[in-house]
């Protein structure tokens, strides 16, 4: 057992480098004396190590296939007769999002430089454990251990939004953690009942996604449990109707944290979605498209409406960020190829680009203290870099074509609309000329036009730090946008395999009773990843 | 012959934890009376004791022994093991308060060491006059552990008021037993559940003797509606004491509590066991996170949280079973670790005892103390039941066991619950790291083996919620022997 | 080894340079910046005369396609590719030419400005993106030059970014654009959703092969052809500013002149015309949605017409007769006469960027002053100014002999076959361009100075890299016209070249636009008529008394009418009325009370009433044990009576 | 004739039943205290009569334990009532109500 | 004849318990709970377990009740007020429930053992001897731990009952080192324990 992790932990491995970050953060315990610039040159060192690794993983597996490489299980737990297996792989769906969370964590580090004044060692930490559940929750092949990443995500996000947050950082703060708190119980309580029904079928509980995958419930049990796992992730996500803890944590949060949120925590409810929700209760999925396809258009306009309202300048991102995601939902919720490479897309990609933003209001943040357009005006003349940037990462935000935003979007559109989804994709794509007036409001508000402010004159242009910062995001913006097609190969066997069990799925229509479904597993190329031995999992990582 | 020889050599050797606990507390008064020199060494050597009969119970030989009154299993063995945990916690944190208060006296220990005999006697008993005895025996030694800050009054109410309800309680036990052994004509348990198979005595008597024994122990669990005492005793007694009496007489008589409830709900006899335990767990949960909320004080805010944790603690026993021991074992053991953790803290970080532990007092000082506040964030998220943290797999267990008994009901409440209770929980943490300081904590030392039984909580919690694997396989294999 | 294999080059040789000037230049290098500049697009134009010539060459003109490499991966099948065919090739031709003049122009122009590295660069990347749009292989790689050419719009109409109006101007530019672009995509996905594919040649054959496809009926009770139709011209209205999306165009004159002249005359605003006619095969199938573009056209034309005549500023002057010249070519379009609307685009696009320019060097002249009540008299102090404007205005009234003259003889001609309704229109369209154009010539040229004195004191002809270009485009707006259809003859080289981008579909052939040499007399002769006309009612107006300025007398003759057009009808007002504000105000209203007091206000009374409870509920703990011992004692009978009884 | 059984049963009921309503309703705590006391006797009466109706000493060996017990926990209460008045002048149980809420 | 004791020793106890419970007065209720233990002590007898009577006797009112008085004595309470306190609800809610509670227990009762009768006392049925083997073969354990129990109990008493030493309020705990501070009682309690 202890060889094993030792072997997991040291082996090229997922694992390893979805808990490198936190065995990094042990010696920040004995850095609390040393100087912020110590602990800050250490962290940025583990964080870029952690991408190293990460990017090493990716390129060895960038190939694609179901299931691009797993790792050994061990048993978390076993006591009774329920056993839950530590299990992880990545597949072509978490893969890009793996890679997504790799290459923020330095940035935020470098981005939070100036920004987080106080308490480097606590942030640091934070901020790598944060990655070690991010990580973790899209690398999860058991459920509750994915329950776990989940929840664990949120101590340090609460952490880093309490402390470092703005003047209404608690309020903010618990909120986040009670919403999505909120949601996730049910979800667990939905995860044991599967592995309960499993159990019942099977004699022995499992959590195993595998083993779950092959659970086909009547439609009534479906709708339940789908619902219970839809309420967690459109939490996260967020949904409209559950999506009023993001503008606040987003304005309270620090630099990092508003980046990270948006980056990859967001994602993880989009990601639950097409990894869970929809796989597991096919069904229910479907018959309750409409709805939430219904939430995602509102989503998509009245977010950008809220965001059009905004004053500040980072509720107004933090809005957008509505708004994006209701791209998302409404491809993942169109169930067919196109639209779903779209919507996996269309994740980087607002990862990429709100990202860049936060980053860029945090920059303007240090500077200036405030984040209130009324403060801003005319910057483009006193700081013509940061005035370039903003407008490069607003533009891929509103979806330009030949910038990442507007693949993303147009794939989700066109996927939508071939799958009969043609009002919903008319509506969204109206969202994009919204998009385009609430996103250059904000241009108009703070870069163009005449200075108002005495301040904004003896302003200093970007540092070669924080250009350090935000070029990845810009190139990478322009990369995709330019040539998507290789970014959209890693992801296209398990997406199709996906869809591929889902329709099958659909066509048997829903069972009487509970069953498990080999037929169908064996009738469609099964999404579950290559079965086989660990080392053989492990062996293809190497 | 005389039958006092009618022993065996058996029976005093599985009494061994307990007679060394008793020898030890007996040998500190001694030393107290004679060379109270040594006085600071006390607790250290009630330690070694503890130590000592946590080593000895590790090797027990199991079945019953005198006669059949009390026996050892690998479960009462285990249950044992987290009493001695408490007392443990609760030597180690008292130290440096007693020395702050000028109460470093032998008696300190040496009742707390008998506490815990009672306890043990308590877990392992299996008729009835002894476990109304050993009842007795923990009990009085807990008043006296209550009221053990003579000079400070609210020390002595609560004292007063635990003993007032204590003495009471333990009057409707005696007539509960009383009806039990009446009905049923025996006292021990194997006797009562053949008699009960058998189908003697009045049903409604003997429901009514089962439910005054179960709510007398679901008293000392602090049960809604049996609970109100909680608060009051916790918020006076000496905070150190607390950690101890909350953890430890809970394990003990969670133990009792379970035996009845399996004794009685696995024969025909009257009266709907699951739906009983199930109203009581829902009361505690409920009543116990909502009253939680609304306090200030730390002190009675986490009783009330104890008293939420014992309903979540009930939700196996809702489908009385052998398999409601596991869950309710590993939820006693976090319990353990996280609530005496949290009690330790408190018992350090608030130097002044009387009425007043305000949380807000706690604020910022989480720089100010690192350390100490890093431990109490953990024990608080743990009692959120928040991953990766011991309470969690404590819940998902007990969850899991509902689910599987299809108390989906209670699942539910536990959780809309346990929701609440993240709210006060998260107070605390943002208290300490989230606002400024308002009261400058003086000249506040943190004493080493507080701290020491502080970090060894956390530490526990969190390996325990991590990697659960190992201690849970060990803990399978231990009770394979049932 | 062809210069076709080159045909990316064109495209990306501006976008190099934009990348160079933008990103690496520094702002005092400014020798590098122009050569970079305009060396790109010079080159570009090169590689593109070469590419042409090629093409020319080519036996039949068959279309040749270069695949640069595939744009996604997966069910979604698009290429990056480019196309050079007949239609693509005339485009590619007039951007590239009268674009590289106009860079060489704004060397001249913006000599002076601040900015001049950043405005390279911008109109680099605007020739880039142009080209994309043109070379397009596909109607994605047109889209993402479609919208390119937009952000180009956007920044170089805010050139002047720390000015209060240029950059809310070129906001409400690309917003607007946006609206168009919307539509364009919905037609995108209905074209990709029965296509498969986005690809010119892939769905013109598909098209083809299925007629009765398209015919069906699809959506909005229209048929798939008509639905299309309908929304990719809808796209082409919000590009090309047609009524009701043209009221970005007039405000987009906030930018530099040139810009003015390259993007909203000569090429980007044509786009929509080319798109159209790029799409003609589906027009054809949907005759209800061309009549709508036609009606749509000829409305733009007479409507922006009049509003030209009571503007003062020179350039918006220019803007809405550019307006009513786009609603010309959609005229054409709308009635089937594809290549006389790529013909007008060809002349429009010499001699509007002639005016443009012109116009350009005039207020150069006149130290930035853009308002013609200022003018005056500037004949003697720019005389090749004076002369090439002329020569524009005289061309774009459609005086015979001249470019403008044959390609609306072209439209009129089929417009009269399809309604005479139309053909009046377009006639009294004809007559107030020539009227509204020769009072700018009277106002600005003639007569005695009205501006200051120490403007009049600086006034002087521009330099020669501002003249030259003005004399080349002087050159095409007189003579471009012989390319195209000439009346009394068979000539129509133009046509002939287009003639295989315009398919006709088996079964809806138009018949075939040949009729009597009478008829054509009487044509013709009501286009000069109008054209004399439209002169002659500017030289009673303002031509006769010269130097006195008369709007004011108009104003007079008929006030309320004068205030309507010399308003713009409050097109903008009634947008900001009835568009901008009620939507600003729900936008506040999901804010400040669905998001506010709804949401959060309902989660927060939720939190409240469960403190409450709490707080209330531990008032049952009061201290007092007898009370504890009640509960205990009254707990076990409740118990004891519910689990009994 | 003999004295039939229930009556002992139904006298102790009655007694402990009293016991219980004193120590509800007394507000001094040596008066709650003997009415728990009576409440115990009450108990032990009851064991005895079983023990006469099963005819087996268990329930007497449990009233000797009981008497015992309640010797101690009489020592322990006395001396808290001790203590407690000597810190507050009083054992009137609405008075000690510092500890609520 | 017997049925005559028995009641008189009924109404005794019921009666005295009565007083005990309501007297105002706690010298009044203890004596009264007095006379409550003394006729218990004969039902005791007429059960058949007079050892139980006689430690009825000794145990309660010769030694606990005594405490009692004199723990009175020392605290000399007044009479309560009344017993009737300023929230006569608990009054109505303890009557309630004490009602119902006798109630059920009496109907339990009936149902189960109206017609019960028990054999007639033998010579040795329960005697002491029986009494004394079982408490000192089975119940062997509960017997030493009453003798902790006592040791525990007057450990505990003494403490709380026990002024604050001198060490205590001022002073560190080493400064005081005479054994005559430390709790001596504790001693013959030990011996008891240990036996």
């Amino acid at each position: 057992m202890m060889n094993e992790l030792l072997d997991l932990l040291l082996g090229d491995t997922i694992t390893r480098f979805v808990f490198f970050p936190s065995f990094a953060a042990f010696p920040l315990l004995f850095l609390g004396r040393a100087s912020a610039r110590t602990v800050k040159l250490y962290a940025l060192f583990v964080a870029l190590v952690e991408f190293a690794l990460i990017a090493l993983f990716t390129a060895s597996h960038w190939g694609g296939g179901t299931m691009v490489a797993r790792d050994a299980t061990l048993t978390w737990l076993d006591f009774g007769s329920l056993r839950v297996l530590y299990e992880v792989g990545v597949d072509g769906i978490s893969l890009p999002l793996v890679l997504l969370t790799g290459l923020l964590l330095p940035l935020v580090i470098l981005g939070s430089w100036r920004g987080i004044t106080k308490h480097w060692t606590g942030f640091a930490a934070s901020m790598l454990f944060l990655t070690t559940g991010m990580l973790g929750a899209l690398v999860a092949l058991d459920l509750l251990v994915f329950y776990v990443f989940w929840e664990v995500m949120l101590i340090p996000m609460y952490v880093i939004i309490g402390i470092w947050g703005g003047d209404r950082r608690v309020y903010a703060a618990v909120k986040f953690f009670l919403f999505t708190m909120a949601g996730s119980l049910l979800m667990l309580l939905g995860i044991l009942w599967m592995a309960w029904t499993y159990g019942k079928l099977t004699g022995v509980w499992s959590f195993r996604y595998e083993d779950l995958l092959q659970l086909q419930f009547p439609l009534d049990q479906q709708l339940w449990l789908f619902a219970a796992f839809a309420l967690a992730f459109a939490i996260k996500v967020p949904m409209f109707p559950f999506h009023t803890w993001l503008p606040d944590a987003h304005v309270e949060a620090p630099t990092g944290g508003s980046v990270i949120l948006a980056g990859v925590l967001l994602k993880l409810g989009t990601y639950g979605f097409l990894r869970f929700a929809i796989p597991f209760f096919p069904q229910a999925a479907t018959q309750l498209a409409p709805w939430v396809v219904g939430l995602a258009l509102v989503g998509v306009i009245y977010g950008a409406l809220v965001a059009w309202a905004q004053t500040d300048m980072k509720k107004l991102v933090a809005y957008s960020s509505i708004a994006h995601l209701g791209f998302v939902m409404l491809g993942l919720f169109a169930f067919n190829e196109i639209a779903w490479q779209g919507a996996l897309l269309q994740m980087v990609n607002h990862g990429l680009s709100t990202g860049a933003l936060f980053l860029l209001v945090g920059m303007l943040y240090d500077r200036r203290h405030t984040k209130k357009f009324e403060d801003f005006g005319g910057l483009a003349k006193t700081i013509p870099w940061f005035a370039l940037m903003l407008v490069f990462a607003t533009l891929a935000s509103v979806g330009l074509p030949a910038l990442n935003g507007f693949v993303g979007e147009f794939m989700i559109l066109i996927g939508a609309w071939q799958g009969g989804l043609r009002w919903a994709t008319g509506i969204a794509t109206f969202g994009v000329v919204l998009a385009a007036v609430y996103l250059l409001k904000m241009l108009q508000e703070t870069i163009w036009g005449p200075i108002r402010k005495d301040e904004n004159r003896s302003l200093k242009d970007l540092s070669l730090r924080e250009v350090a910062t935000l070029l990845p995001l810009c190139i990478l913006m322009l990369w995709i946008g330019v040539a998507p097609g290789r970014f959209l190969e890693p992801s296209r066997p398990a997406l199709t395999s996906v869809l591929a069990t889902y329709r099958a799925q659909m066509s048997a229509g829903p069972p009487e009773a509970v069953t498990l479904s080999r037929a169908i597993m064996t009738a469609a190329p099964a999404p579950t990843f290559v079965a086989g031995s660990p080392a053989a999992g492990s062996g293809s990582s190497r | 012959m005389n039958p006092i020889f009618a022993l065996a050599q058996a029976d005093w050797l599985s009494l061994l934890p307990e007679l060394v606990l008793t020898g030890v507390a007996s040998v500190i008064l001694l030393l107290e009376a004679f060379t109270p020199r040594l006085r600071p060494a006390f607790n250290g050597l009630a330690l070694a004791g503890v130590v000592a009969a946590s080593v000895i119970l590790a090797q027990q030989p199991m079945g019953l022994f005198f006669h059949g009154l009390i026996e050892s299993t690998a479960l009462t063995g285990a249950f044992s093991q987290i009493i001695l945990l408490a007392t443990a916690i609760g030597l180690l944190s008292a130290q440096g308060y007693l020395k702050r208060e000028r109460l470093l006296f032998g008696e300190y220990p040496a009742l707390l060491l008998w506490c815990s005999t009672g306890l043990l006697l308590l877990i392992r008993g299996v008729e009835l006059v002894t476990i109304f005895v050993a009842l007795e025996l923990l009990s009085v030694a807990l008043y006296g552990l209550a009221a053990f800050h003579r000079r400070e009054s609210v020390s002595s109410e609560a004292a007063i008021k635990y003993f007032l309800m204590g003495a009471l309680v333990s009057s409707f036990v005696l007539y509960g037993a009383a009806l039990v052994y009446g009905e049923t004509g025996s006292t021990t348990i194997t006797g009562i559940s053949a008699a009960l198979a058998a189908g003697t005595g009045s049903p409604g008597l003997i429901f009514l003797g089962f439910l005054l024994l179960v709510c007398g122990f679901g008293f000392k669990l602090g049960l809604v509606p049996f609970h109100a005492w909680a608060p009051d005793v916790y918020q006076g007694a000496p905070s150190p004491f607390v950690a101890f009496l909350s953890v430890a007489p809970k394990a003990a008589s969670a133990v009792v509590l379970a035996r009845l409830v399996i004794l009685v709900a696995s024969a025909p006899t009257a009266g709907d066991w699951t739906k009983l335990v199930s109203v009581l767990a829902i009361a505690s949960m409920l009543v116990g996170n909502l009253f939680a909320l609304a306090q200030r004080d730390i002190k009675r805010m986490l009783a009330y949280s104890g008293i939420a944790h014992m309903g979540y603690l009930l939700i196996p026993l809702a489908s009385p079973g052998e398999s409601s021991w596991r869950p309710m074992l590993v939820y006693l053991v976090s319990y353990t670790l996280m609530n005496g953790g949290a009690f330790v803290l408190v018992s350090m970080l608030y130097a002044k005892p009387g009425e007043q532990h305000a949380i807000a007092n706690l604020s910022g000082w989480a720089f100010r103390f690192p350390v100490a506040a890093a431990c109490m964030a953990v024990c608080m998220l743990s009692l959120g039941g928040i991953p990766p943290t011991a309470g969690f797999v404590a819940k998902y267990l007990v969850f899991a066991h509902a689910i599987q008994n299809g108390n989906l009901a209670l699942a539910l409440v536990g959780i809309f619950a346990s929701l609440i209770g993240v709210v006060f929980y998260l107070r605390v943490i943002y208290m300490l790291y989230m606002r400024d300081e308002i009261s400058s904590p003086g000249g506040l030392k943190l004493d080493l083996s507080g701290q020491l039984a502080a970090v060894l909580a956390a530490v526990g919690t969190v390996v325990l919620g991590a990697f659960p694997g190992p201690f849970l396989a060990w803990l399978e294999a231990a009770l394979a022997t049932l | 080894m062809s210069a076709l294999d080159y045909l990316w080059l064109i495209p990306a040789l501006p976008f190099l340079g934009a990348a160079v000037n933008g990103l690496l230049v520094r702002n005092r290098h400014k020798s590098l910046a122009t050569a970079i500049g305009v060396g790109a697009p010079g080159l570009s134009l090169l590689v593109a005369l070469a590419c042409l010539v090629e093409f020319i060459a080519r036996p039949g003109h068959t279309p040749y396609e270069q695949l640069l490499y595939p744009w996604t991966a997966g069910a979604l099948k698009i290429d990056i590719a480019f196309l050079l065919d007949p239609l693509s090739a005339v485009m590619l031709f007039v951007v590239t030419f009268v674009g590289f003049l106009i860079h060489v122009y704004s060397v001249g122009y913006m000599a002076h400005e601040e900015g001049y590295r950043r405005y390279f660069s911008y109109l680099n990347l605007f020739m880039g993106a142009m080209l994309l749009l043109i070379l397009g292989d596909n109607y994605l790689v047109m889209f993402v030059g479609w919208e390119g050419v937009g952000l180009c719009s956007y920044l170089l109409i805010g050139f002047y970014f720390d000015q209060d109006f240029p950059p809310q101007a070129g906001r409400k530019a690309f917003i607007v654009n946006r609206i168009g672009d919307f539509a364009f995509l919905v037609g995108l996905f209905a074209i990709f959703s029965q296509f498969g594919t986005l690809n010119f040649k892939g769905v013109n054959s598909a098209i083809l092969a299925d007629v009765g496809a398209l015919e069906a009926p699809f959506a909005l009770g229209l048929s798939l052809a008509s639905f299309i139709a309908l929304f990719l011209f809808i796209g082409a209205m919000g590009k090309s500013a047609q009524i009701p999306l043209y009221v970005w165009l007039p405000d987009a004159m906030a930018g530099p002149t040139p810009v003015s002249a390259l993007i909203h005359a000569a090429t980007m605003v044509t786009a929509g015309v080319y798109m159209v006619v790029r799409t003609n095969l589906i027009y054809q199938l949907a005759p209800s949605i061309m009549l709508f573009v036609a009606i749509v056209g000829a409305a733009t034309a007479i409507f922006a017409a009049t509003i030209g005549i009571a503007q003062n500023d020179i350039k918006k002057v220019l803007a809405y007769s550019t307006v009513s010249q786009l609603g010309y070519m959609f005229l054409a379009a709308g009635v089937g006469a594809y290549v006389a609307a790529i013909f007008h685009l060809a002349t429009h696009a010499f001699f509007k960027a002639l005016l443009f320019l012109g116009s350009g060097s005039v207020i150069h002249a006149m130290g930035g002053e853009q308002d013609m009540r200022k003018m005056g008299g500037l004949r003697k102090h720019l005389p090749w100014t004076y002369r090439t404007f002329l020569v524009g205005t005289l061309a774009i009234s459609g005086v015979p002999l001249l470019a403008g003259f044959f390609s609306k003889d072209a439209i009129l001609g089929s417009a009269f076959e399809k309604s005479p309704v139309l053909w009046i229109i377009g006639l009294a369209t004809a007559a107030l361009t020539a009227c509204y154009m020769l009072r700018v010539v009277f106002l600005t040229f003639f007569g005695k100075f009205r501006g200051t004195h120490e403007q009049e004191h600086h006034l002087h002809e521009s330099p020669g890299v501002m003249v030259v270009p003005l004399v080349i485009l002087a050159a095409g707006a007189a003579f471009a016209g012989y390319a195209g259809k000439i009346p009394f003859t068979h000539f129509d080289w133009l046509g002939g070249f287009l003639s295989s981008v315009i398919v006709a579909i088996p079964g809806h052939e138009a018949h075939a636009a040949h009729h009597g040499i009478g008829l054509e007399a009487m044509l013709v002769g009501a286009s000069i008529a109008a054209a004399t006309a439209g002169l002659g009612l500017a030289w009673w107006l303002w031509g006769r008394n010269l130097g006195t300025y008369s709007d004011a007398m108009l104003a007079r003759r008929a006030p309320g009418l004068y205030r309507l057009v010399e308003n713009k009808y409050f097109v903008d007002e009634i947008y900001d009325r009835f568009v901008v504000r009620p939507l600003r105000s729900l936008a506040r209203f999901c804010w400040k009370v669905i998001d506010s007091v709804f949401i959060d206000g309902g989660l927060h009374v939720l939190a409240f009433i469960t403190e409450l409870a709490g707080d209330l509920g531990r008032f049952s703990t009061t201290g007092n044990v007898r009370q504890y011992a009640l509960y205990f004692f009254a707990g076990v009978l409740v118990l004891f009576w519910w689990m009994i009884l | 004739m003999t004295i039939p059984i229930v009556w002992y049963l139904v006298l102790a009921a009655v007694l402990f039943c009293i016991g219980t309503f004193g120590a509800l309703t007394r507000r001094s705590g040596i008066a709650i205290f003997l009415s728990i006391e009576l409440m115990l006797n009450a108990a032990n009466l009851t064991l005895v009569a079983y023990s006469r109706i099963h005819g087996n000493s268990a329930g007497q060996m449990f009233v000797f334990f009981a008497l015992a017990v309640a010797a101690a926990e009489a020592a322990v209460g006395l001396g808290l009532f001790i203590s407690i008045y000597r810190l507050r002048h009083t054992i009137d149980i609405n008075r000690l109500n510092r500890l609520r809420w | 004849m017997l049925l005559t004791v028995f009641f008189l020793l009924a109404i005794a106890a019921v009666g005295s318990a009565i007083v005990v419970v309501l007297h105002r007065n706690p010298v009044v209720s203890t004596m009264s709970l007095v006379v409550t233990l003394v006729a218990t002590a004969g039902l005791f007898i007429m059960l058949g377990s007079p050892f139980l009577a006689a430690l009825q006797i000794l145990l309660y009112t010769g030694a606990i009740l005594v405490l009692f008085l004199f723990v009175i004595m020392l605290l000399n309470v007044q009479r309560e007020r009344t017993t009737a306190t300023r929230l006569s609800g608990m009054l109505v809610g303890a009557g309630i429930c004490a009602v119902v509670f006798a109630g059920v227990l009496v109907r339990l009762f009936w149902a189960a053992y109206a017609d019960t009768a028990v054999k007639p006392l033998e010579a040795d049925s329960v005697s002491l001897v029986v009494i004394a083997r079982e408490l000192f073969s089975t119940y062997i354990l509960p017997f030493e731990m009453i003798g902790l129990l006592l040791l525990v109990a007057v450990v505990a008493a003494s403490w709380v009952a026990q002024r604050a030493e001198p060490g205590e309020s001022a002073g560190t705990p080493d400064s005081m080192a005479e054994p005559a501070n430390s709790p001596d009682p504790a001693a013959p309690a030990r011996q008891e324990g240990r036996r």
